[in-house]
């Protein structure tokens, strides 16, 4: 029973993780209309800045209650990495998609080296922040509190980002542009600032996503690789450009992955792939996806 | 032999040599053999070149593998830079290294040692850590026919299918099957009540060859003991709770696992927050095989810490075997750490090459060709910081009495390591197939001669 | 003699009527042309014969066969042929490949994999034929994407025209090109069709051209047909003249 | 952007010439090439094979394929399994089986895969890709899981050569260069024509314009199916040469970054030209061969090539000489 619990956790914990990729990664398809290869790099260079970040902090004696609020600096390194790298894409907006997704996946290699460049090739890790917090007890089991909190920052990112896009007047600009790009320019809406500011939430959210995913593991090298690839079965699961689509893939993508490692090992990867094909056949739009 | 009859345990174990205790080299002959360090003490015969001998050695500079492999590389560059400032092998030729990352995967692996071969001529090929890449490299490294001393990629699949009749390839450390088996009689001498265990492994080669040897093992020490969870997570992966829970949710008395390196570090940290270690014993084959300081000191005490079955450094320990005391030392003096088995294996590798080359220029003068050299490296047998290693010349293996431990934070450590007086040695012969023992394909099926010679020959234990 | 027959065809779009219980009737070898005002249907008309758009009921009726739900290329190969509008041609293929296709296709030899397109000499012969016709022969090697307006708008015809249809749908084969092309345009595609003795609908905004080559005029407005009849008649009907000067309709 | 010249009928006897000048300089280039470049040009002529094949459906059907990686996989695997379950030696056996496998995929993919285009087609390949993928990587007994599957030399010719013994590596990098060099020679002349075929213009008019290719009569979808076939069956033959000559395959080969680099090269050569990807087949092997060797780095080195090739050649190197040429034969007739 216990257990029954902890596998449920763990997969909420995988899936608020790969929430905050998807939705970036939705985001960013959704406004600019611009499948990003390069969103799971993202996120790894989340995960690396703030082990790196928290490593220093704890070398420099700063007490590690305050290494937590390097978790969103972290991923605020990656949105204003977001917004240096958005300007390079400007050009292939108007440009057939092959050459969107061909130098995004550029970008992809390019981002990759860089991590490695700056960290070096060996695993990081930033697990002073998860010590932080006990564990908690489940019947007669423990699992990491910290755990419980990243589900949280899931949760609360999942309803601030639906805040934001359905309930603020930025929401409304976002959401006309990804309607009509020409209309909203007519509008007299700054298009260019619209791009921007998607772009720069969107790698805030995968930024986050490594970010807090960090502590309870370790940052390596190809992490987005692995990563992007499930963002994509999650949007493509719940329709590219759907923040509830996202979410919902999300689940569906962790549980299923949760019990495959538990009932069908072999098989675990390629059931997701599946998923992702059968919906892309019945629903080309995905579950949530409109047009 | 036919039918195993069954006898009672502990003398099973008592036969099988295992001795636990940290007095010294249970079994390892400490019968004259050239030491390693020694220089070269006449001049060489003969016309030298002073052409520089070019090594290529390749192991795991980047991923999580890194802290397991990258070791490799500085006990090849420390052992090369005491030969060369020795004047270099005979004395004139000065050990050159070119380095290549296995990280780039086993296809690239196969291309790069080519091009290390045909264009960049080396002399000798080294290194390779994965047992995934071993049996793919070994092949090429014979039909270029590049003298190849493999630090680990210990598969017994390499002498046994992939390169049965070796020329070129040898292998210094011990051979993978002996990695399950050490840990299988660990465990039946420190827990024998163990019946329920679960496994964790990497899914590729060695993952399932350290699998498959602990349970033919455990079926013989432990009779009803039995598998009730398996995980094979994935080379690389960092996150391993599903897999934890997995292995809890069978409530097993043991959890035996082979994953190794970096992965383990995560492995073993993600455990300790799910309490793992409180619920079950731990046995591993290479938990500690990673460079010393990678391990913390939150990692917990009293896990069966593998360490390949080779080699830990402070083993063994004190002034009962000055060649580890001195090599320990250089090694630290010289990279401001600890060797790991991997370090010692490639130190090693190049001082036997020297001996061996030392010894055919002796026979013939001037420098020896590749087969004078092989034919020297067969049956070499000599005293290194591990112990006594002998190289086998029916299959070009390294064989050294097994070694495993148990977790300990001692104070004299920044990181967790072995218990002293907890170290359980194994003389290897009695670990393996011996020689000429009919291989996979030839006579049996089954996946190595180590499994087969198992199967036939261990009797069932009793009490 | 009846080429084609709608039988109270319908198509609504939300709640506009695109096509209201539409009887439509083409006869073999007229030269029939389609009128009214933006919106009145005629595209939709023309839509749902050639397959562009699915009915919401009613039936159509090709040489008494029934074929409201055929395939597209079915109808092709029964002889329904159209053009487009806004010009729709294979910019990066040559000027005879954009006939040669149409041949190709007609003649089942698309399909054809292990042989040379260039060097099927029928074919060539026919694709060259009829690119004189159009006075494209000196073009042929250009591709299409370096065409003049006016040719360009020839050429979608061509295309349609090489299919040898028995009945032709041109939607507006003169719209955006100056007015001496458009009477060249129409007389040659005229003389084209009658020619070949291909039956011609063409949906057309310019009045005069209407009444210079038609043998017949339909007259629509709001998915509904209002006047069908000799250039001579549909000149004498008010209703046509009100609904071209913009005058609402009386009753 | 550039306008496709793949249409155009070139003059015949001239080209036919230059490919045979090609043919013979390919054939010369061992006598004066060291054994490591002769296999390393043996890598960039399959590499080619594939590129040209997963050509048909960028550069001529207008399909960006993100999935091809199953297809040389599955080649590659057939082999393997042929190899270690039917025991079967030949290089001939091993292509007249593997082919009809890797039809038979791309067939049943493709039938998936042709009902969306552009991004929908994209993802859809990826994903269908990515099934066989961790196939081959969980089913360890089978596949041998990330240790991948070795497969020794071959004999070719129906058992002519055979290749044991010392300087075995030798021997056959000499002969099998021009085994791959011969296929290569067929593949080119097969697809030559079938881009210059009706089928081919059809592909070409239904990437221009689907609607107006509807209404040739073009039965859409069919086309692109059996276009999908064909670029699926040429990247499958260039898994099934390459098995033996890298000695071994692993699920690296069905991993969706190698589509990644299929598309690479394709684009470094240029999509709207006939020659294109055989030109960037052949330079991407080098290319990764050599940023590979020379830096640690090289993964960096390969973005920032794509990102620029993306921003200025968007045409590729082809595409862009072409332009070029096309600037100056203008420049010398001023019409």
């Amino acid at each position: 029973m216990s257990i029954l619990i902890i596998q449920i956790l763990n997969s909420l914990f995988y899936a608020s993780v790969l929430f905050l990729i998807a939705a970036g990664l939705s985001l960013i398809f959704g406004v600019m209309r611009i499948v990003n290869m390069a969103h799971g790099t993202f996120y790894a260079v989340g995960a690396f800045v703030t082990a790196w970040l928290v490593g220093r902090a704890v070398a420099l004696g700063v007490p590690t209650v305050w290494t937590f609020l390097l978790l969103p600096v972290g991923a605020g390194a990656v949105a204003l990495l977001g917004v240096a790298i958005e300007p390079l894409l400007r050009p292939f907006y108007r440009r057939a998609e092959e050459y969107q997704l061909l130098v995004t996946f550029g970008l992809l290699l390019i981002l990759e080296d860089v991590i490695r460049l700056l960290w070096g090739g060996l695993p990081l890790s930033a697990d002073p922040v998860m010590d932080l917090l006990p564990s908690v007890r489940i019947g007669g089991l423990i699992y990491p509190g910290y755990n419980l909190v990243v589900i949280g920052i899931g949760v609360v990112a999942a309803i601030g980002l639906w805040a934001v896009i359905y309930l603020t007047k930025f929401g409304v600009i976002l959401r006309a542009t990804s309607q009509d790009r020409r209309m909203a320019s007519a509008l007299g809406l700054n298009v260019a600032l619209v791009y921007v500011s998607a772009f720069a939430i969107g790698c805030f959210m995968a930024g986050l996503g490594g970010a807090i995913i960090v502590p309870t593991q370790t940052a390596v090298l190809g992490m987005g690789i692995d990563a992007l690839i499930l963002a994509f079965v999650v949007v493509v699961i719940g329709g590219l450009g759907s923040l509830q689509g996202a979410l919902v893939g999300a689940l569906i993508v962790s549980f299923v992955r949760t019990a495959g490692i538990q009932f069908f090992p072999e098989i675990e990867l390629a059931v997701l792939y599946l998923i992702a094909a059968l919906v892309l056949l019945v629903k080309p739009t995905g579950l949530f996806g409109t047009a | 032999m036919n039918q195993p009859s069954t006898v009672d345990r502990r003398k099973f174990l008592g036969a099988l040599g295992v001795t636990v205790g940290g007095t010294g080299l249970a079994g390892a002959g400490l019968m004259a053999g050239p030491q390693v360090v020694k220089a070269a003490t006449e001049p060489a015969k003969g016309k030298i070149p002073d052409t520089p001998f070019r090594t290529g050695h390749m192991t795991f500079f980047t991923s999580a593998a890194a802290v397991l492999g990258e070791p490799s590389h500085k006990g090849h560059i420390l052992a090369a830079e005491e030969i060369n400032a020795q004047g270099g092998l005979l004395g004139k030729r000065k050990i050159e290294t070119i380095t290549a990352d296995e990280a780039a995967g086993t296809d690239a692996n196969v291309k790069e040692l080519r091009r290390m071969k045909l264009e960049g001529k080396i002399d000798l090929f080294t290194g390779v850590i994965s047992s995934g890449n071993s049996p793919a490299l070994a092949p090429v490294a014979e039909e270029l026919g590049i003298l190849t001393i493999f630090t680990d990629g210990c598969t017994d699949f390499v002498f046994d299918v992939a390169d049965p009749e070796p020329k070129y390839v040898f292998r210094i450390t011990n051979i993978q099957s002996a990695d399950g088996i050490t840990a299988a009689l660990g465990t039946a001498q420190t827990w024998p009540n163990v019946r329920k265990i679960a496994h964790i492994h990497p899914d590729y080669s060695y993952g399932r060859n350290a699998a498959e040897h602990f349970t033919l093992a455990i079926e013989r020490l432990l009779p009803g003991a039995e598998v009730v969870s398996e995980s094979w997570p994935k080379l690389g992966t960092t996150d391993f709770t599903s897999h934890i829970t997995k292995a809890m949710s069978a409530n097993p008395d043991l959890l035996y696992t082979s994953v190794w390196g970096g992965d383990y570090v995560a492995m073993y940290k993600q455990a300790l927050r799910y309490g793992l270690f409180d619920k079950m014993k731990v046995a591993t084959t290479l938990a500690l095989g990673v460079a010393p300081h990678a391990i913390g000191k939150d990692h917990p005490e009293g896990v069966l810490s593998g360490v390949h079955s080779n080699y830990y450094f402070t083993y063994p320990g004190g002034d009962r075997w000055p060649l580890n005391k001195a090599f320990v030392q250089r090694y630290y003096k010289r990279w401001n750490e600890y060797p790991n088995f991997q370090s010692e294996g490639a130190y090693v590798a190049l001082y036997m090459l020297k001996t061996a080359i030392e010894r055919a220029n002796k026979l013939a003068g001037g420098w020896p060709e590749d087969e004078a050299i092989i034919s020297q490296l067969e049956g070499l047998g000599m005293d290194t910081p591990s112990g006594y290693i002998y190289i086998r010349p029916d299959n070009h293996q390294g064989y050294k009495d097994a070694v495993t431990g148990f977790s300990k934070n001692l104070p004299d450590y920044p990181f967790a390591t072995w218990d002293p007086h907890r170290v359980i040695t194994i003389p290897i012969r009695n670990i393996t197939a011996p020689a000429g023992w009919a291989k996979p394909g030839k006579g049996h099926n089954e996946s190595t001669a180590a499994a087969d010679w198992i199967k036939k020959t261990w009797p069932k234990a009793t009490g | 003699m009846i080429l084609l027959q709608t039988v109270d065809l319908s198509k609504q779009f939300g709640d506009v009527h695109a096509c209201d219980r539409v009887n439509f009737t083409v006869n073999k070898g007229e030269f029939l042309s389609l009128v009214g005002s933006n919106g009145a249907g005629k595209t939709s008309l023309v839509n749902l014969i050639s397959g562009h758009l699915k009915p919401d009921s009613g039936r159509i009726l090709f040489e008494g066969e029934d074929v409201t739900f055929a395939k597209v290329y079915e109808r092709i190969r029964a002889g329904i042929a159209r053009s487009f509008q806004i010009v729709n041609l294979f910019d990066a293929l040559t000027v005879f490949d954009n006939v040669a296709l149409s041949v190709f296709s007609r003649e089942r030899k698309v399909v054809k994999i292990a042989a040379l397109a260039d060097h099927d000499q029928d074919v060539r012969r026919e694709a060259f034929d009829v690119l004189g016709q159009f006075g494209l022969a000196g073009k042929s090697a250009v591709p299409a994407g370096g065409l003049a307006q006016g040719e360009r708008k020839l050429l979608d015809v061509a295309i349609a025209y090489a299919l040898r249809p028995k009945l032709l749908f041109l939607d507006e084969p003169t719209s955006g090109v100056s007015t001496r092309d458009k009477t060249q345009i129409m007389d040659t595609v005229s003389s084209v069709v009658r020619a070949g003795a291909v039956t011609a609908v063409v949906i057309e905004h310019d009045m005069d051209v209407v009444f210079r080559y038609s043998d017949r005029i339909v007259m629509m407005h709001e998915g509904r047909f209002l006047a069908d009849g000799t250039p001579e008649a549909i000149k004498a009907n008010k209703d046509v003249a009100n609904i071209l000067l913009g005058v609402p309709l009386s009753a | 952007m550039m306008r496709a010249d793949v249409s155009r009928a070139e003059p015949k006897l001239l080209l036919f010439g230059a490919a045979v000048l090609v043919l013979v300089v390919l054939a010369l280039l061992p006598l004066y090439i060291g054994l490591y470049q002769t296999q390393l040009l043996t890598y960039g002529l399959i590499a080619a094979i594939a590129a040209l094949g997963f050509n048909l459906l960028l550069g001529y059907t207008g399909l960006l394929s993100f999935g091809h990686s199953a297809f040389f996989g599955i080649g590659a695997y057939s082999v393997a399994f042929l190899l270690r379950d039917a025991g079967i030696h030949s290089m001939e056996l091993y292509i007249l089986i593997g082919l009809p496998i890797a039809a038979l995929t791309s067939a049943l993919l493709g039938y998936v895969c042709v009902r969306h285009t552009r991004i929908f087609f994209g993802i859809l390949t990826l994903a269908l890709s990515q099934v066989v993928y961790s196939l081959a990587l969980k089913f360890f007994w089978i596949t041998g899981g990330t240790d991948g599957l070795r497969v020794a030399r071959p004999t070719l010719l129906a058992g002519m050569f055979t290749f044991t013994g010392g300087g075995a590596f030798q021997r056959f990098i000499d002969a099998y260069y021009y085994y791959v060099l011969a296929v290569f020679a067929i593949c080119v002349a097969i697809m030559w024509v079938i881009v210059h075929s009706p089928f081919g213009k059809a592909l070409q008019a239904i990437r221009d314009n689907e609607t107006r290719a509807a209404f040739l009569g073009l039965r859409i979808r069919r086309f692109r199916w059996v276009a999908f076939l064909i670029s699926g069956t040429f990247t499958g033959l260039a898994g099934i040469l390459w098995v033996p000559l890298n000695g071994l395959t692993t699920p690296e080969v069905l991993y969706w970054p190698f589509s990644g680099e299929i598309v690479f090269m394709t684009l470094l050569g240029g999509f709207r030209n006939f020659t294109g990807p055989i030109v960037g087949g052949l330079l991407f092997t080098y290319l990764k061969t050599y940023a590979v060797a020379t830096t640690e780095y090289w993964q960096l080195l390969l973005g920032v090539v794509l990102v620029l090739l993306v921003m200025l050649l968007p045409t590729g190197i082809v595409g862009a000489i072409a332009t070029a040429a096309a600037k100056l034969r203008r420049k010398e007739k001023p019409a």
